[in-house]
């Protein structure tokens, strides 16, 4: 069937070896949690705004837990066990504990039937709430409709959300299928996540859940105007990942990056956090019908394109299996990667299609997510327009489906609003023109293509084989992936990692991953 | 994003941010000497925060450059005097009845491109049946007779043809702009025509990319259309103009005085 | 062997046909001869130069054996018979007859003997000095090298000779294998050929034998530096093509356009004249081993690229028609056509492909010349480049020879200096990146590509037919060609077809056509 | 082509053309009035004969122009000043060589991306083994010991590893502009080195893609370095500076003295 003729029991290789590899953590850190989930199960418990010093609820309260060590059981069964000691519901407890009237931890255990029918009414709330916003997705695909494959995938990143509302509204109306808010340099690492609509960022604006709001509506609005639905995205990444998550679920964002293993090599977050983190993350994406986006393209950027080529392989196999553990369906695991070999290479562009082809016929079901040249971009705007053309061309040519645009001043400054409308003129010509060039194309058998395909893969499995059996957190100790190492036990947020006691509760976790490996 | 249209400056992510891209070449050979000069050229051009993001030896002793740079300068544009050929582009039809109520006849309009210029697509976009993205060419109208001469017509030529037929328009396309040859080339026709005593007599029309009204009113021209434009446009431009002359009663002396000077056609 | 898997049926029909037509053609205008072909005569016997009033000597000449009626016989005979008669040699008797002390018409017949012996040595000298010419350009290809293919071509248009070195040194610094001094607007028109260096021009620069010696001697330069020979273009189009096609065989052009038809429909020029003009400057453009470029190209600026598509190929078979007929050999026969659909067109990169590689097919062994978009180019010099890098791959892709760069530019003026930088490294990128990719990919049996390569075809056969059927002339009166129409007895040029006298002389006509189809 | 260097000027395709490009959006929805607030714009900038030769609305009120325009000014080469890093730069063998003969010890590099910017590649193509485009890093260096730090390195991080390791020099990297931030992260770090009594005991360098030596010194550094550095060019700053100081027998206060106004580091 496909066009590279790879050897499908490689592929089954490198699935089973990514399987014991994927399983292999989440039984590593199982037997413990994470500040961050936990602030998450406040959030959907209903904690949300910040305190007279502007902390947010959730930190706040957090933190009042964590100083009595009472984390252990969960955050959900103390809120739950307090709201009914004291009689008060959600803003009535965290404003008290806010004050520091109440300490959430020293409440008087409550009788565990009662608890059970508060915490199952809380639960299916917020669970609800997801299911109707995952509707209204789909009442908006429906009445709407949507561009056509590959979507066009735009950033903004002014550091202001109402400069990025306006960017977003003229990308769509230049032919922008989804927008992607650009994050601020600094918040990867913030241990909260900010509150509020936001005006000032560098490199990108900061993700609350006000700005993904304001976003959403502006969305909605253009997307009304310009007759087909228009897709949020953010980053579900960093110390907050799986706080992000709910704001994502909340306010309909429709796709996150969102990576097992990113936080840990690119931003020298501690792996178990990162590891449990993304797990429980992903159980909330997984539910709010939320694509991820994997972010294996950013090896790239510090490891070469040739000959770290199965390295990205490799690792999606691992961020599949990762987001199967997560129960996610295929079609939301919208795997990584880019186009980044040096201009400069004789024959690139073959192996960029080999790649690409090799992706797309191993992941068939996968909304794979492509990324632009970046490395090798330079201030030549003129010729940063033809390495983006044939980036287009092999997102055509190989059946990509979510195609982040290249920027002609990707070496410059975040995108301009003219520098959009050049890069979807760009897209939409390219499309356009070869629509069904895939259709027509096939390659010469045993040709460099196909070769090259079959070494990656070759290469991938092998790779993978090897990690399956020191064990994914000693691999990435040694340097696997993106030419850099962490230990497990380094990195930031690793003081967030909490053991877990026996009688922990965590009413979505329990819920979400039903029927699945749980942790 | 509401709008002070006193002050209008270019955007490029934030509101004033006067974000401008700027390249050249300078006929140097790179060095740190040719990237300083090519930040105090753009300095020069009164811009800000210049940033040369790009320089690269193109051979021969000259270096390519670009520029990113601020402007603190602004357009007022409720200030700004832009002069319309026409308040309203009427369609096909609503000319045709135009042409049968008000003037009651045939129009002539004659068409050519003009001396050493051949580039005909533009003037039989204008002129033939098919016409241009689907707008039809004069050709199509009955009520106006269509003629093209097609490329590389010489004014004297086009004197004798637009006397020949009696024209009421005569409309020259004009392509080729290098060392403004189609300045020099205008400028003869015009002279010509008003030497040979045709020039009253006609609505005299020019077309072509790097042509606009302003321009042509400058040459002594009635009107002037760039790019993209259809036949309606001077259609529309041509009936309205030979009414308001024939209402005149004078078509002779207030076609004159409408062939420069005045600002809008509309306003005779 | 090919992978468009054509009906080799229809393309030897076509080429009956074809055969037919330019048969038929030059049995037409077999028995005239033109001003210029006997102007481009005096010019192989030495005359150059121009008189006083700066008109130039073969036109003196010329207008001298015209006004008394002796045309008939050749100019190669009067100027013979005079240098006998008054024993001079051909500068002293050309100022002589310039100053009108000698009309070359007058002098007493010479014994038949004496002046063949002088004819065959004037000659001979000629056509040494040309064969020397084309001898220098093989050392220099053997010494030197050249460029690898897609040869990449750019064209200089300032209009001054001397900016037009500094534009094309800097073309060649930059990657340029082929430079074009394109022509001035109005000089195609001219019945002679402008003298001297020339620094004024519209869109061009005059194309003068001293402007060819200088770029010659540049490129001779640049490419010595550069390390691979430069070839140079000029225009052998025309009323004055004959003599073009002595003086590039003079000054060493490697490359000449030069079309059989292009004159008549896209100048008015008198279709016999053409004729008569192509026939004789092939034979000098063969002899010199010139590559000519056809201009099938021009075609789709006026009619539409796909739906005249047949009609450009049916001219390149008509055109390598011609060639034979002038003795060419298909290495010389630059057929040209061009990348000119509508980019808004829905699966148009695929019918360029198909084209593209339908030509290649047909004509295997042809230098082909592959033109970029201009007509749908626009001011957006950024798009361009991207219309220019979709025509780089359908070139690289079709394996294409002579690579008419296009220039982002191109819908606003002639080249800057930097323009052909920019266009240059977009091809170069792009041809370099998908060096092997032609080897790669095979074409979807029966799919859009290989039916619309199928379509093609059949109708350029059944076009060749019906033209053969009523003939060329009568063929492009009825506006078969660009849409245009064109009558036997219109267009310019006209009064300079002769008919040819029972004894007229012409010893470059016989000697450079012996053992082929004569006039 | 001979070329008076005191007027240089843009070349299109002839001398003193002064032809250039640019490119910008206006906040405005297109319009004639838009297209002539664009043409406004490009003379405001002083330049002449203005063609707007292409215009796009691009959504939202906003319409893209590209145009091409020239400026009858021009620049003095001959009047340039600009202040380079070094004279010469030297090839490896030279800098260890030299570091042997003249200094005789190990040379301690301090490499950190700081403040919020985690971009490495810059800075470990500067630091690293494997260095840049066949230039070899730091690390490789013999007589360097190369510390980098990595990305995210508050100053207060660093001043703490500077004391630790004896740095001689700290290379810090900034690629991140956004809304200027680079500015504010190296100013802040240029006056916490300085308070903490530091700065004068080292060499102070920055580099990124938006960095000049210009800006450096500007900042309070001791140079910095753009796009396409290697190893080399800043090894040969560090060494020479340093060789120079310790020269001068005194490398606290003319360290200090080379940190700001002084125009070039050769100078000294
Ligand atoms: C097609 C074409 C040709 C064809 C022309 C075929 C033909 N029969 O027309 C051929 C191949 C013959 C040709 C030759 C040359 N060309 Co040419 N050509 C072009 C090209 C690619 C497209 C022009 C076109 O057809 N546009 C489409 C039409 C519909 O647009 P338009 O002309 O703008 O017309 C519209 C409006 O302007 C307006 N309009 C135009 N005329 C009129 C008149 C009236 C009365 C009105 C109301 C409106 C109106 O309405 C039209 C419809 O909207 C342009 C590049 C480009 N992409 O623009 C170069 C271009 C125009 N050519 C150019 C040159 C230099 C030449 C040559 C001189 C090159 C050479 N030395 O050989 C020759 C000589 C031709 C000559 N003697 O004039 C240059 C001109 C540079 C300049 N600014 O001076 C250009 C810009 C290319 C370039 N970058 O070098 N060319
Ligand atoms: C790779 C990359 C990344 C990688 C970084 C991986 C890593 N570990 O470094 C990842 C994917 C993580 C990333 C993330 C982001 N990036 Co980034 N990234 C790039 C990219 C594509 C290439 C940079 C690069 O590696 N260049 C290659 C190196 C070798 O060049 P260089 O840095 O210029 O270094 C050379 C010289 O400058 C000099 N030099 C540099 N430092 C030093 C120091 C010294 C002492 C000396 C002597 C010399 C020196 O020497 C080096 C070798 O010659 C650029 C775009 C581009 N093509 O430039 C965007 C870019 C830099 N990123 C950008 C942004 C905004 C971000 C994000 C903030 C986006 C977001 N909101 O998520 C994040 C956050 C990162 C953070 N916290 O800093 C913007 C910055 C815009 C601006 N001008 O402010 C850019 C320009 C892209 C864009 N157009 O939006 N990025
Ligand atoms: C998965 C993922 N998360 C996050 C980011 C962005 O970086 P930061 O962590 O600074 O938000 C990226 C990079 O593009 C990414 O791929
Ligand atoms: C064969 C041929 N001759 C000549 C020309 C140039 O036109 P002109 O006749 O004005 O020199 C062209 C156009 O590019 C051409 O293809």
């Amino acid at each position: 069937m496909g066009k590279l003729n790879i050897d499908r029991g490689l592929v089954r290789a490198a699935r089973v070896a990514a399987e014991e590899i994927a399983r292999g953590v989440i039984t590593r850190v199982s037997g413990k949690t994470t500040t961050s989930i936990e602030r998450a199960v406040l959030r959907l418990l209903g904690v949300d705004g910040v305190d007279s010093q502007g902390v947010p609820l959730p930190n706040v309260v957090l933190e009042q837990l964590k100083q009595s060590g009472k984390l252990g059981q969960g955050a959900a069964y103390w809120l739950v066990n307090a709201m009914l000691a004291y009689e008060l519901d959600v803003p009535e407890l965290i404003e008290a504990a806010s004050k520091n009237a109440i300490n959430l931890g020293d409440a008087p255990a409550q009788e565990k039937g009662r608890s059970k029918v508060l915490m199952d009414r809380l639960t299916a709330h917020a669970l609800d709430h997801i299911a109707q916003t995952r509707q209204a997705r789909e009442n908006y695909l429906c009445s709407l409709g949507e561009g056509s494959l590959p979507y066009l995938y735009v950033i903004v990143a002014t550091g202001n959300i109402y400069a990025d509302v306006i960017q977003a509204q003229a990308a769509v109306e230049q032919g922008a299928d989804i927008i992607a808010v650009i994050r601020t340099t600094a918040q990867s690492l913030l241990d909260y996540v900010p509150y509020g609509p936001t005006t000032e960022g560098f490199g990108g604006t900061y993700a609350t859940q006000a700005n993904f709001r304001i976003m959403r509506q502006a969305l909605d609005d253009a997307g009304a105007k310009a007759g087909r639905y228009i897709r949020l995205t953010n980053y579900c990444s960093g110390l907050c990942m799986p706080e992000i998550a709910v704001m994502g679920a909340w306010e309909r964002l429709d796709m996150m990056l969102n990576d097992s293993m990113y936080g840990i090599i690119f931003r020298d977050i501690n792996m178990q956090r990162t590891f449990l983190d993304q797990y429980f993350s992903r159980l909330l994406n997984g539910w709010a019908g939320i694509i991820i986006n994997t972010g294996e393209d950013n090896y790239l950027t510090t490891a070469d394109a040739v000959s770290a080529a199965h390295t990205v392989l490799a690792s999606q196999f691992i961020n599949e299996q990762f987001a199967y553990q997560s129960g996610m369906p295929d079609s939301l695991i919208g795997l990584g990667h880019a186009f980044e070999i040096d201009p400069k290479l004789e024959d690139g562009f073959l192996l960029e299609l080999a790649q690409a082809q090799l992706v797309r016929e191993i992941f068939p079901n996968a909304p794979l997510k492509y990324m632009p040249p970046t490395k090798y971009m330079t201030g030549n705007v003129f010729q940063g327009q033809v390495q983006d053309a044939l980036f287009n061309v092999a997102s055509i040519v190989t059946g990509q489906t979510i195609h982040l645009l290249g920027m002609p001043t990707e070496a410059i400054h975040t995108p301009f609003v003219m520098d959009r409308a050049l890069s979807i003129a760009n897209a939409r010509y390219v499309f356009n023109t070869m629509q069904h060039l895939e259709a027509e194309i096939s390659f010469v058998p045993g040709g460099k293509i196909q070769a090259r395909a079959a070494q990656v893969l070759a290469d991938a499995v092998k790779l993978l084989e090897y990690i399956a059996q020191i064990g994914l957190m000693e691999a990435i100790n040694r340097g696997t992936f993106a030419a850099i190492t962490r230990s497990p036990d380094g990195g930031k947020g690793l003081d967030g990692v909490v053991a877990k006691t026996e009688d922990y509760v965590n009413p979505f976790w329990e819920r979400m991953s039903q029927g699945r490996a749980t942790i | 994003m509401t709008q002070d249209l006193n002050i209008i400056r270019p955007y490029g992510d934030t509101l004033n941010d006067g974000l401008i891209q700027l390249s050249f070449t300078l006929p140097l050979a790179k060095s740190a000497h040719t990237e300083e000069a090519a930040k105090q050229l753009v300095l020069k051009l009164g811009l800000v925060e210049p940033q040369i993001v790009y320089s690269e030896d193109i051979g021969a002793n000259f270096t390519f450059f670009i520029a990113y740079a601020q402007t603190n300068l602004s357009v007022n544009v409720n200030e700004l005097r832009v002069i319309p050929t026409t308040t309203k582009v009427l369609r096909k039809q609503e000319i045709e009845a135009c042409i049968k109520a008000k003037l009651g006849r045939q129009v002539v309009v004659l068409g050519a491109c003009i001396e050493s210029d051949a580039h005909t697509v533009g003037i039989d976009a204008i002129m033939n049946l098919k016409g241009y993205n689907g707008h039809k060419g004069l050709e199509a109208y009955q009520s106006i007779t269509a003629i093209n001469l097609g490329a590389q017509i010489s004014g004297e030529e086009l004197v004798v043809k637009a006397r020949e037929c009696g024209a009421d328009a005569i409309l020259v396309s004009q392509v080729v702009t290098q060392k403004n040859i189609h300045i020099a080339n205008l400028t003869r026709l015009a002279e010509l025509l008003e030497a040979e005593n045709v020039r009253e007599r006609v609505i005299l029309v020019v077309g072509g990319p790097r042509i606009n009204h302003q321009l042509a009113q400058e040459l002594g021209y009635d009107a002037g259309f760039g790019s993209g434009t259809y036949a309606e446009d001077v259609a529309t431009f041509v009936v309205e103009t030979l009414i308001k002359r024939e209402e005149l009663g004078n078509a002779g002396s207030s076609g004159k005085s409408g062939s420069s000077g005045n600002d809008s056609p509309q306003a005779e």
